[in-house]
């Protein structure tokens, strides 16, 4: 599904990686691991699209990604450092325009239903800015849930989360991993999938 | 493919009126900067109607500035841009949804002051209703024009000033055609053939601006 | 003739080396010629007296900051459409030689206006047209000082650059209009009315020189631009072994 | 030759002054140009030569 050919990444004039490649199927997850500054970001940076590698292809469904925007961008889901959450808007309002730009139609009872999952059923109506960091990353999860992306992208999801949040996220990987999904992360935290056993990826070795 | 342009604009709109002190200071900029000139240059009124057309122009292209550097930044800041540009519509579409959110947020508000500005400056009825009608044409190209300046300095010290520094030059033809618009009327040369050149000079900007702006996001965020 | 070998920095590097003594002594040849036609066989022009010799640096200068600015839009669009570096290196070391050009038209202009006009600055088209090119060649300046990083510094360079050169014609031309509109001044530095076959010579050779001045100096430029960019390369290091 | 005496060329006929500050100025500016030029390649390859001694491959 996913498939990787000899990408290179520079930053600055700095060589971060080169000759990196793998594949990715459905119900597979993969760990990408490193350093500070080894490339990680940069690497999910240019696996989403958002960056062009120096040298190398991504290909989605045989397709190199840069091609079939909108095809990717239909079953793919990003989650990156900053949470993708407007401070004026609330929850509810940042899952409804996050779908809407994604040309999903998303009714209100599921949007409901997913914040309740994370635990944020009390501050729907409550504007972003006044929740704290980690109740802002639980925000962008929900949204993660409500997308019905196929591949999800995630640099670092377990930043700022306490323990119960951390078990949810692990659990929504593996049930998203377990349901024939794929994922893609960093973190420099311990990851329990519970049985389900992530393909690792060194950077900058 | 519509649907996508008119949540863009909406999302922008919505996101202005949850800020309204921000969208008042550059209002009241405008208002504030045309009021400045009087005082600078004496109250004469056979002058000030030679000068009106122009101050209020110059004003318009400088607040419209003013909100422009924070066209994507808070945006950028926050995350939601890349969220944007990974979704399945293409990026011009984004950029041009973006432009109009901008005008209907910053151009319009500028098309009910301006005749009240224009009163100040002694300019007649009928130049009132040219003013306007050039600023109707004019701002869209402001907005379009300024994207991609906000796209190429996005996230960079001093954006403010160096869109400035970027984009000014650019809006010289919509300046003269759109001053000179209204200063045709004043003078009785008329204003017809300034306006079709200020709606050329705006279908121009319509196609390639958003086009460009895209670009210039896709290199920014990189 | 494989052009991909010419676009490569290390070819570049040598090439350029050597290419440069040969421009920057044709650019003194020439511009000794041309000097010498503006002030010793150029007659003496019966309106303007000897205050026309200053169309000699003039109207090359204004020539020049216009083509140079065409020239890096060129350079940009390859760069652009064929992702070559070299080409985003060239448009950036014509920039800073072209505001130079375009400040010496506006300069000489002044000069010039002085006399003929009565005053340093008349808002006359072609010289508030070099004005607004003067601001587009800091604009582009400027935003390529602004960013860090060379591959974004090179593209966000492109695009403006690109926009700009679509834009001049417009620019000329509304300006020109404006111009008219408001009675600008008639007399005009090109159309002398006078223009001598001699003169016109003058002008074309000291143009010739301003070619070969911007050639040998955006070469060197490029050159240390090229070196800085790829000095983790091999050619590179080896480079810095000799003398600069 | 066309000037009757050096003082006549450098009078320009009353226009020295903007003959000559025309010309001067660039002629000054040419020179800038070639000395900042110069200066920069001489800093860039100084600052090249540290780095490489500091970062050896």
């Amino acid at each position: 599904m996913l498939s990787v050919h000899e990408l290179a990444c520079e930053r600055g004039e700095r060589l971060l990686f080169k000759n990196l490649g793998f594949e990715l199927v459905n119900g597979e997850a993969l760990l990408v691991r490193g350093g500070n500054g080894r490339g990680k970001t940069s690497l999910l940076r240019i696996l989403c699209g958002l960056t062009a590698p120096a040298t190398g292809v991504v290909r989605w469904r045989g397709q190199p990604i840069n091609k079939s925007h909108e095809q990717y961008g239909r079953e793919m889901a990003y989650i990156g450092h900053a949470n993708g959450i407007k401070d004026d808007l609330t929850p509810m309002e940042n899952l409804r325009i996050a779908a809407a730009l994604d040309g999903r139609v998303l009714d209100d009872a599921t949007a409901l239903a997913a914040l309740e999952q994370v635990g944020l059923s009390r501050c729907v109506d409550l504007p972003a800015r006044v929740l704290s960091f980690g109740q802002r990353r639980r925000v962008a999860l929900a949204g993660l849930m409500t997308a019905g992306a196929l591949l999800w992208i995630l640099d670092e999801p377990l930043t700022g989360l306490d323990v119960h949040g951390v078990v949810m996220v692990e659990q929504m990987i593996r049930d998203h991993v377990v349901a024939g999904g794929m994922a893609i992360m960093t973190t420099h935290q311990p990851l329990a999938l519970d049985g389900l056993i992530p393909k690792i990826l060194s950077v900058g070795e | 493919m519509l649907k996508f342009l008119f949540t863009v604009i909406r999302r922008d709109v919505l996101l202005a009126a949850r800020r309204r002190g921000d969208w008042l200071t550059a209002q009241f900029f405008f208002v504030m900067v045309v009021s400045m000139f009087p005082l600078g240059i004496g109250p004469e009124p056979s002058m000030l109607r030679t000068v009106g057309p122009g101050v209020v122009w110059v004003a318009a292209l400088l607040a419209s500035l003013l909100s422009m550097e924070r066209l994507f930044a808070d945006d950028y800041r926050d995350g939601t841009l890349e969220q944007m540009l990974l979704s399945p519509y293409p990026t011009a579409l984004l950029t041009l949804g973006k432009a109009i959110a901008h005008w209907i947020i910053n151009g319009i508000p500028l098309l009910i002051i301006a005749p009240v500005l224009g009163i100040q400056f002694n300019l007649p009825t009928e130049a009132l209703w040219i003013l306007v009608f050039s600023l109707a044409i004019g701002t869209p190209i402001l907005s379009l024009l300024g994207s991609i300046g906000a796209a190429l300095t996005l996230g960079l010290r001093g954006g403010g000033v160096l869109i400035t520094l970027l984009i000014l030059p650019l809006y010289v033809p919509a300046l003269i055609f759109g001053a000179g618009a209204v200063e045709g009327v004043i003078s009785g040369t008329g204003s017809e053939a300034h306006l079709s050149l200020l709606g050329a000079f705006l279908m121009m900007s319509l196609l390639l601006a958003p086009w460009v702006s895209a670009m210039a996001l896709k290199v920014s965020v990189e | 003739m494989n052009l991909y070998y010419y676009a490569s920095p290390s070819t570049f590097y040598p090439l350029a080396g050597k290419l440069i003594p040969w421009f920057a002594a044709l650019a003194l040849i020439l511009a000794t010629v041309g000097l010498y036609i503006s002030f010793f066989v150029a007659p003496t022009d019966f309106q303007q007296g000897e205050g026309y010799r200053i169309i000699f640096i003039h109207v090359p200068a204004a020539w020049m900051s216009m083509f140079i600015y065409i020239v890096m839009a060129f350079w940009s669009a390859i760069g652009l459409a064929w992702n070559t570096r070299l080409s985003f290196i060239m448009a950036r070391a014509l920039a800073p030689t072209g505001a130079m050009f375009t400040f010496v038209a506006l300069w000489t202009g002044a000069f010039w206006g002085k006399p003929m006009w009565g005053a340093w600055w008349v808002w006359d088209a072609r010289l508030t047209s070099e004005l607004i090119l003067f601001f587009l060649y800091v604009g582009y300046m400027a935003l390529q000082a602004a960013i860090d990083d060379p591959r974004r510094a090179d593209r966000a360079g492109a695009l403006l650059n690109l926009v700009g050169v679509i834009n001049v014609p417009i620019i000329y031309f509304s300006v020109k209009w404006w111009n008219t509109l408001h009675q600008g001044s008639s007399v005009s530095l090109t159309r002398a009315p006078s223009m001598a076959h001699i003169m016109l010579w003058g002008m074309l050779i000291m143009a010739l020189a301003a070619w070969m001045y911007t050639i040998a100096v955006a070469l060197v430029r490029a050159r240390s631009l090229v070196l800085e960019r790829e000095r983790q390369t091999e050619w590179a290091r080896a480079q810095l072994e000799g003398q600069p | 030759m066309m000037w009757e005496s050096w003082e006549a060329f450098w009078a320009m006929g009353g226009y020295g002054l903007y003959v000559w500050g025309s010309f001067g100025m660039t002629l000054l500016c040419v020179v800038g140009e070639v000395w900042l030029l110069r200066r920069h390649r001489l800093q860039v390859w100084q600052r090249l030569k540290r780095m490489k001694a500091w970062e050896p491959q």
